[in-house]
């Protein structure tokens, strides 16, 4: 393929506090359309990335030392968050991250703010469709919302700034299970639309169900990247992601949770 | 009669000073959720420019002022250029300190430029007055309060119609996600500091134009608007007036009435008046009359 | 079903936040040792049913009893002193202290050391800070936390916050145990982890455990019964076999995901 | 292996010494050595003053760090407290002529009754509220002092007669072994001695069972109450603490000083307490005696080499752009202002930033 | 310990011994004052007025002919505790200090001067210095300056003791001292004090007490201020068009304020009592010389009371020191000898002479000048009498304070 991929990291490395290293040369693409899914277990470094795109490092005492990362063509290493959201990438962070004490409504706002104002009326619209609770819940204080509308609430102010390219961070963290499917549907619908994604999922049921493309981090390297169904049909990923048992079973065929051996298993790649 | 009205129009007054004051408080508060102790060096600072446009280089009064709000502005901006823009995302406690120092560090610039001695500060108010329906009132003082007017309005339109105030209390609330959504913190603390300066400087002229001219320690009255600021709530611009004009009117009433109604609290209740409201005002509303409430559930 | 007293009894809990009604008329038992689980769309209500239970919520009407006594009314700190214990769905803990700080101040109320024994140190305040310090490491131990014992909270990976949140509960020697989400966030490989220790602590502690999650699979794996909410009302109560196949339940809350 | 590595613990009570490694104790004894030397060693006056200020600001800024930096309830009232404990010192002390131990209990205890009545504010306020309240303090505490005339001397202030006798020894006058050491070096040590006790009390005091109980109010009340902390009681506790502290040093400084006066207890004081805690590092007993000597000696620092700068007038009224005396303010601040943004979480922060760095030892990363 | 025991010094005549501050040729003198920070503003002119005075001394060869001075200058930034410190670091350099600015610190600093014997001159004019032995004071206090000011009402100012009398003060220390004064001279000329109104330094509104001293028809404001102060109280009073006699005690006033907006009011309605004569006068040869001193050393320096205090301090202080010099002593004791035996010093006009001695035997000036303001003259200051004092001040008694 010829065009250029709307997200490019190469060789990246990051250090919080001059010393704590935690992305160790990192690379990773995202074709424009795509959908690709980012999948590690808990500090592999996945937040660190698209904290390193967003440029929100400077707020963790965090450095990008070595590699670059380029949007569409362009080099924003280390660039300014603002501009980087001015250029079409909008992040849904970890943690939800809304702001507690103003209204839903003012949330939203804020989330358009790199849009023009007189688009505010229909973006918002969209946002209120997609989750109708918000939309009940406007005027209310963002704070008070259950922590799924809080879920929502960060989706909604990310698709706020219609991004070309959207960072999701766990999305799904504290859905309910139809919800889960409804932002699965929300990231298919939008993808449609000409956004591409970046998915990071802990569900990579989930995840790999609608990505093109999925990279699998390890303290901080990639250590496994391939088509999603690839992936899909990896044993080890199915084993350590999926949840299913090495042993052939399908994919509702896993194991129950009461049965969960008592002993830990260990990765076959990361020795 | 007489007496009280004069005395309300002289808390009007006191009021709209101590709105002025406190609005400079609330701005940076909203936007860096600390508060600014260094409001009372960019007053003098502003003052002082003031002096130096209306005296040094005899530019009219009114321009005058304009230009000392610009000037103050501009050194309002470049706090944030030097200093603040390296403070995102870090403990708001060291955002306050960095306030203590900078007013450490004003002040003495100021004497070194200006000298200590008391400056007459030539302006067409002064001790001026005009009379109307039996009443004497100061010309500065009418200005002040209609200086302070003026300005709120600004205030609300400019938060009416750009998307500031709400970018404000977002870097505010917390810098990360609001850099997240393409707020730019350096924007929003330069423009709030340049704000800031602006409401100081312009408060610190009418101050200056009044018959005791300007020395450094009018920065104190910094300290005397800080119950103004959090008897209306510390991140609300429409607080900062009504507490404002209600501290003003409290510390004119008593002052007023002290020998018939307070000469057994001793001297200068007055002045205690202001902190007694407050304490009695947020021990009813903790987040003063207007301010936002504190949001953690869990 | 032999006839013994509930650990837990809540009845008509009724909740109400200006215009929004967060619980309406919930009502059900716990009994000892039981694993009971909430489940239900966000904004249900679940959240709210533990913070009434902590004390953090005044409900506008219904009762709480634990043992016979009455629970609603009081101080969240003196419910917990009645052993009740919780671990937080957005993590509570204290991000500037240690683990082993946090697990510490899980056992606060059963320690008696005030301001001046804790100044001079020697006497109670040694004792019991190494007594409690021995309570604790063991459920580091069960936890498998060893390696953060000095990390601050706020620095641990997420997923070993949960675990950490989990042991200071645990470390209240609590008889009812309230976990808000515990596996959300986590990954297969983690969820199993803790479901392991779930497991493992309801065979070693008797306790009785509230569950509310929203990863079905954990919910209907362990649970001895299941509570299902829809805003606010209660629309199914039951073994978890019956509730997954409870219409209701379906279209309100698990979709085609079932 | 025969030998049990060095940071090899093997029982909770080991884990939980304050002085555990052979490092610190040797650092603990490093101190100590030096606080009893230094006096004979630096026997100038001005120095003397300056650490003995010092001394007593680091009393009274861990009294601070113990109510803002681990319980997070933050007071511009401090001076309030401090102010309280001079005159408190004066009546017992000077008037009543009781020894050291009696004005120094009898104003903590004073310092310790206001805290309790100021402390309920807490329960109610927050933040930046509260610092206001407080503040409303220095001024409401201004109009007692200058009325108050039996207890203060009204505005000329009042001599504060408090001795530093113990027994029958005379700090002030102190004769050991036929020397004869003057009442600056006798303060040093009375001083460091006790800012010495005090942080090893407050220091115990963080690290058991009430300490973690502020720190859980600091970082997440409502949580700490869920767990079984009682939040209100730790919050009005840590401020009966810390006033009781805050009278102890204002006791301190009377004494010394001899002549107090309602000028001495200005919000600037208050905000000098708070700059030192944040200087020092927020949360750490360590970093509130650095920070107070930090904050205290850097002034007099400056002012031995800043007259070396050239431009600067020296006199009063001098040639030069400056005066050196408005110079040593103006570098004042800006030494705070670089070194925050340098490191903002203080003095501690550079010190855990070396402990990291040593810890993570020979791997750089 | 700390701080060098001087070695006595030589005999009672011949050259005096080397001691601290003292290395057989210059004499080290400490001034503690602000030199920064808001009270700088007095700090730095009265500095100046050392400076200068010592300047001319040492250009005719110094003390007795033979030492010049030089000044050790602080900066306490009216603070206390700073006070302190800095003494200490020059004690141990000087022979005594020429200069303590300000009631606080000068209390601060006593107890040691007591113990180390030295000999300080306080920049204030508290009563409280009279009968201090380790002080050396100048000036008339402010009781005397109030109760000259009652004499001259009553007398040339054509009031009697029957009118309504108030005062406006300062909460402090000096306004005290100022009330103190009025309170002794009502009981003198038996009058009452109508009404009393306090103000707190750098109060932005007046309104309420101009409000209570109309409302009270006073007819005499006996006013204790800083010019800054007085400025916006004669701007307010001049507003509310309320125009009592006022008197202002000396430090109310400054020349600024002849040139300010509100010099037409205070033309009208305020006398300022103080000491010695216009600036410039040239029938006083004290004030001449002065005048010649600043032009030829400070020449930027504006006509100031704080610079001639600090002149006239200078000078009592080198009294002092000529005496020792006599007697052959710069130690510390044999300073505070010379301040007890120096006797009378007079200042030739600039301020009333003060005689020394035993604290017990001190004798202050008891003589007030009252000035009219005058736009056209130098400090804007005219003599309206001149050098006079009452029969009343002269009774006034200086009690020993217990300090
Ligand atoms: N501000 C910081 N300072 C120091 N170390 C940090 C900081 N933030 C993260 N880390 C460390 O960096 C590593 C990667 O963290 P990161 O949050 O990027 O992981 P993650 O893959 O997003 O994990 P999770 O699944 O838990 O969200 C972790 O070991 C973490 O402890
Ligand atoms: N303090 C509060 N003020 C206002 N509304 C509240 C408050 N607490 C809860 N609510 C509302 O009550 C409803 C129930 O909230 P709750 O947190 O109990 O939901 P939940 O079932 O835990 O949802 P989730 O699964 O998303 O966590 C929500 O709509 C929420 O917005
Ligand atoms: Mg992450
Ligand atoms: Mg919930």
């Amino acid at each position: 393929m010829t065009t250029v991929p709307v997200l490019s990291v190469n060789n990246l490395e990051v250090v919080y506090d001059d010393v704590v290293l935690v992305l160790r040369g990192l690379s990773l693409d995202v074709p424009d359309g795509a959908v690709v899914a980012l999948l590690g277990a808990n500090g592999a470094g996945k937040t660190t990335l698209l904290r390193a795109v967003t440029g929100l490092l400077v707020a963790h005492r965090g450095k990008i030392t070595k590699g670059t990362v380029s949007v569409a063509g362009a080099d924003l290493t280390g660039a300014d968050p603002a501009d980087v959201v001015r250029r079409g990438v909008a992040q849904v962070m970890e943690g939800r991250r809304i702001f507690a004490e103003m209204s839903v409504e003012d949330n939203l706002r804020a989330g358009g703010h790199s849009r023009r104002k007189a688009e505010y009326r229909e973006d918002v619209t969209r946002v209120f469709d997609l989750f109708p609770v918000l939309a009940q819940r406007r005027r209310g204080t963002a704070g008070y919302l259950s922590g799924g509308e809080q879920q929502m609430l960060a989706i909604g102010r990310a698709l706020m700034a219609r991004p070309k390219l959207l960072l999701l961070d766990e999305p799904s963290l504290g859905l309910a299970p139809k919800l889960v499917e409804q932002v699965r549907d929300i990231v298919v619908q939008i993808n449609g639309q000409g956004t591409s994604v970046l998915l990071v999922e802990q569900n990579a049921v989930m995840a790999l169900s609608i990505a093109s493309y999925g990279y699998v981090l390890e303290v901080g390297k990639v250590v496994r990247d391939g088509p999603a169904a690839e992936l899909l049909d990896d044993e080890d990923i199915r084993e350590f992601y999926l949840g299913s048992a090495a042993d052939g079973a399908d994919r509702t065929g896993r194991r129950s949770f009461a049965e969960v051996k008592s002993y830990r298993r260990k990765k076959r790649w990361s020795a | 009669m007489t007496t009280f009205l004069t005395n309300v129009f002289a808390g009007l007054a006191l009021g709209s000073t101590y709105a002025l004051v406190a609005l400079g408080f609330v701005v940076i508060y909203k936007s860096t959720g600390v508060i600014n102790f260094a409001q009372g060096g960019l007053l003098a600072l502003g003052a002082y420019l003031g002096y130096t446009f209306a005296d040094n280089l005899a530019i009219a009064f009114g321009f005058a002022i304009l230009l000392a709000c610009a000037a103050a502005a501009l050194v309002g901006a470049s706090v944030e250029r030097l200093v603040l823009r390296r403070m995102v995302g870090q403990p708001p406690f060291a955002v306050i300190m960095i306030t203590i120092g900078l007013l450490f560090v004003i002040e003495p610039l100021i004497t070194a430029i200006w000298g200590f001695d008391n400056l007459p500060l030539t302006n067409p108010w002064n001790i001026r007055t005009v009379e109307a329906g039996g009443l004497v009132f100061g010309v500065r003082d009418l200005w002040t309060i209609g200086i302070t007017a003026a300005v709120v309005v600004a205030f609300f339109l400019f938060f009416r119609y750009t998307r500031m105030g709400l970018a404000m209390r977002a870097t505010a609330f917390d810098p990360e996600a609001a850099l997240a959504q393409g707020i730019s913190a350096r924007r929003v603390y330069a423009t709030s500091w340049a704000i800031a300066a602006a409401l100081a400087a312009l408060a610190g002229i009418t101050l200056a134009a009044g018959p005791g001219g300007l020395s450094p320690s009018i920065s104190f009255i910094a300290l005397a608007a800080f119950p103004a600021m959090i008897l209306g709530g510390l991140d609300s611009p429409a607080g900062a007036v009504l507490g404002g004009v209600i501290i003003g009117l409290a510390e004119a009433l008593t002052r007023g009435y002290q020998d018939q109604l307070f000469s057994w609290a001793g001297a200068n209740v007055s002045l205690i008046v202001p902190y007694l409201l407050m304490i009695v005002i947020l021990l009813i509303r903790p987040y003063g009359l207007l301010g936002t409430k504190d949001v953690r559930r869990i | 079903m032999e006839r013994v007293t509930p650990l837990l009894e809540v009845r008509d809990l009724t909740l109400r936040f200006g215009g929004v009604t967060a619980l309406n008329g919930v009502g059900f038992t716990v009994g000892r040792g039981e694993l009971f689980a909430v489940i239900g769309p966000n904004g249900a209500g679940k959240t709210s049913i533990f913070n009434c239970l902590n004390g953090v919520y005044r409900p506008q009407r219904g009762t709480i009893t634990l043992d016979g006594r009455r629970v609603n009314g009081r101080a969240p700190a003196a419910i917990a002193g009645m052993g009740v214990a919780r671990t937080f769905q957005n993590l509570g803990l204290f991000e500037q202290l240690t683990l082993i700080e946090n697990l510490m101040l899980g056992r606060h109320h059963l320690m008696r050391t005030g301001m001046l024994a804790g100044m001079a140190w020697w006497g109670r305040a040694k004792r019991e800070e190494v007594d409690h310090r021995a309570a604790c490491e063991e459920i580091v131990e069960l936890l498998e936390l060893e390696p953060y014992r000095r990390t601050p909270a706020g620095l641990l990976p997420y997923g070993v916050a949960k675990r950490a949140e989990l042991g200071r509960a645990l470390a209240m020697s609590p008889t009812l145990l309230l976990l808000d989400e515990p596996v959300a966030g986590m990954n297969v490989e983690e969820t199993e982890d803790m479901a392991r220790y779930l497991i493992e602590v309801r065979r070693e502690l008797d306790l009785a455990m509230i569950l509310v999650e929203h990863d079905t699979r954990l919910v209907m794996d362990l649970a001895d019964r299941v509570l299902a909410l829809d805003f606010g009302t209660p629309i199914a109560t039951g073994s978890p076999e019956e509730i997954q196949r409870d219409p209701k339940v379906v279209e309100a809350y698990l979709g085609g995901a079932a | 292996m025969s030998r049990p590595h060095r940071n090899l613990v093997r029982s909770y009570e080991q884990d939980l010494r304050l002085f555990g490694s052979p490092l610190s104790k040797a650092g603990l004894a490093l101190m100590l050595v030096t606080l009893l030397v230094l006096p004979t060693v630096v026997r100038d006056d001005f120095w003397l003053s300056v650490l003995i200020y010092s001394g007593v600001t680091a009393i009274g800024a861990i009294g601070l760090n113990l109510l803002t930096g681990y319980c997070g309830q933050i007071s511009l009232g401090h001076a309030f407290f401090i102010g309280a404990g001079a005159y408190a010192a004066a009546v017992v002390g000077g008037d009543l002529g009781l020894p050291l131990p009696v004005w120094l209990l009898v104003s903590a205890a004073v310092g310790a009754v206001l805290g309790g009545l100021i402390g309920p504010f807490t329960l109610r306020l927050r933040g930046h509220y509260l610092a206001i309240v407080t503040l409303g303090l220095i001024f409401i505490g201004e109009h007692l002092w200058r009325n108050l005339r039996d207890v203060t001397g009204g505005n000329n202030g009042t001599s504060v007669g408090a001795q530093p006798t113990i027994g029958p020894v005379d700090l002030g006058a102190l004769e050991l072994a036929g020397e004869n050491y003057s009442r600056n070096q006798g303060y040093f040590w009375l001083v460091w001695a006790l800012v010495a006790i005090i942080a090893l009390l407050a220091k115990n005091l963080v690290r058991t069972r009430p300490g973690r109980a502020l720190r859980a109010v600091r970082d997440h009340d409502q949580a700490a109450e869920v767990i079984g902390v009682r939040a209100g009681r730790y919050k009005i506790g840590a401020f009966v603490v810390s006033s009781a502290i805050a009278a102890m040093a204002g006791a301190l400084f009377g004494s010394y000083q001899q002549h107090v006066s309602p000028d001495d207890w200005t919000l600037l004081l208050s905000i000098q307490y708070i700059a030192i805690i944040i200087v020092g590092g927020l949360g750490t007993i360590f970093g509130s005696i650095l920070g107070a000597v930090f904050v205290g000696a850097l002034p007099a620092l400056i002012d031995q080499y800043s007259s070396a700068i050239p431009g600067v007038a020296t006199e009063a009224g001098g040639d030069g752009f400056i005066s050196v005396f408005a110079l040593n303010q103006a570098i004042f601040g800006l030494l705070i202002v670089l070194f925050l943004v340098f490191e903002p979480r203080g003095l501690a922060g550079i010190w855990f930033r070396v402990k990291a760095y040593f810890k993570a030892w020979p791997f750089s990363y | 310990g700390a701080g060098e025991d001087d070695d006595g010094g030589g005999g009672s005549a011949g050259a005096p011994g080397n001691t601290a501050g003292f290395d057989g040729k210059t004499i080290k003198l400490g001034v503690l004052t602000p030199l920064s920070g808001t009270v700088a503003v007095i700090g730095q002119p009265l500095t100046a007025g050392n400076e200068v005075w010592f300047e001319a001394l040492n250009a005719e060869g110094g003390v007795a002919g033979k030492y010049p001075v030089e000044l050790v200058q602080e900066d306490t930034q009216y603070k206390t505790d700073i006070a302190v410190q800095k003494y200490n670091k020059v004690k141990g350099d000087v022979v005594a200090f020429t200069q303590v600015l300000g009631t606080a610190p000068t209390l601060a600093v006593l107890p040691q001067l007591r113990t180390d014997k030295i000999l300080a001159a306080p920049a204030s004019l508290d009563a409280l210095w009279v009968r201090e032995e380790n002080l050396l004071p100048v000036g008339g206090p402010y009781q005397v300056q109030a109760i000259n000011a009652m004499e001259y009402y009553f007398n040339d100012g054509g009031g009697t003791t029957s009118d309504r009398i108030c005062t406006m003060i300062q909460d402090d220390v000096y306004g005290e001292a100022g009330q103190q004064g009025i309170d002794f001279a009502a009981e003198k000329y038996g009058f009452t004090v109508t009404n009393t109104q306090k103000f707190k330094v750098g109060t932005e509104n007046y309104a309420g007490q101009i409000g209570a001293l109309a409302g009270a028809s006073c007819q005499v404001v006996f006013l204790v201020a800083t010019p800054s102060d007085a400025a916006k109280i004669w701007g307010t009073a001049a507003q509310a068009r309320f125009a009592p006699q006022w008197f202002g005690q000396s430090p109310s006033y400054t020349g600024a304020l002849a040139k300010s907006a509100v010099a037409p009011y205070m033309q009208q309605s305020v006398l300022i009592v103080s000491e010695g004569t216009e600036w410039g006068d040239s029938s006083v040869s004290g004030m001449t010389q002065m005048v010649a001193d600043a032009e030829e050393y400070a020449a930027d320096q504006e006509p100031d009371y704080y610079f001639a205090f600090g002149y006239n301090q200078a000078r009592a202080m080198t009294a002092v020191l000529e005496k020792a010099v006599e007697l052959g002593d710069l130690s510390r004791e044999g300073i505070l000898r010379a301040s007890r035996e120096v006797g009378t010093v007079t200042f030739d006009g600039l301020t009333g002479d003060y005689r020394y001695g035993a604290p017990e035997d001190r004798n202050p000036p008891r003589s007030s000048t009252i000035f009219g303001v005058d736009p056209s003259k130098p400090f804007g200051l005219k003599k309206v009498k001149y050098n006079f004092s009452s029969d009343a001040a002269k009774e006034f008694e200086f009690k020993k304070a217990d300090l």
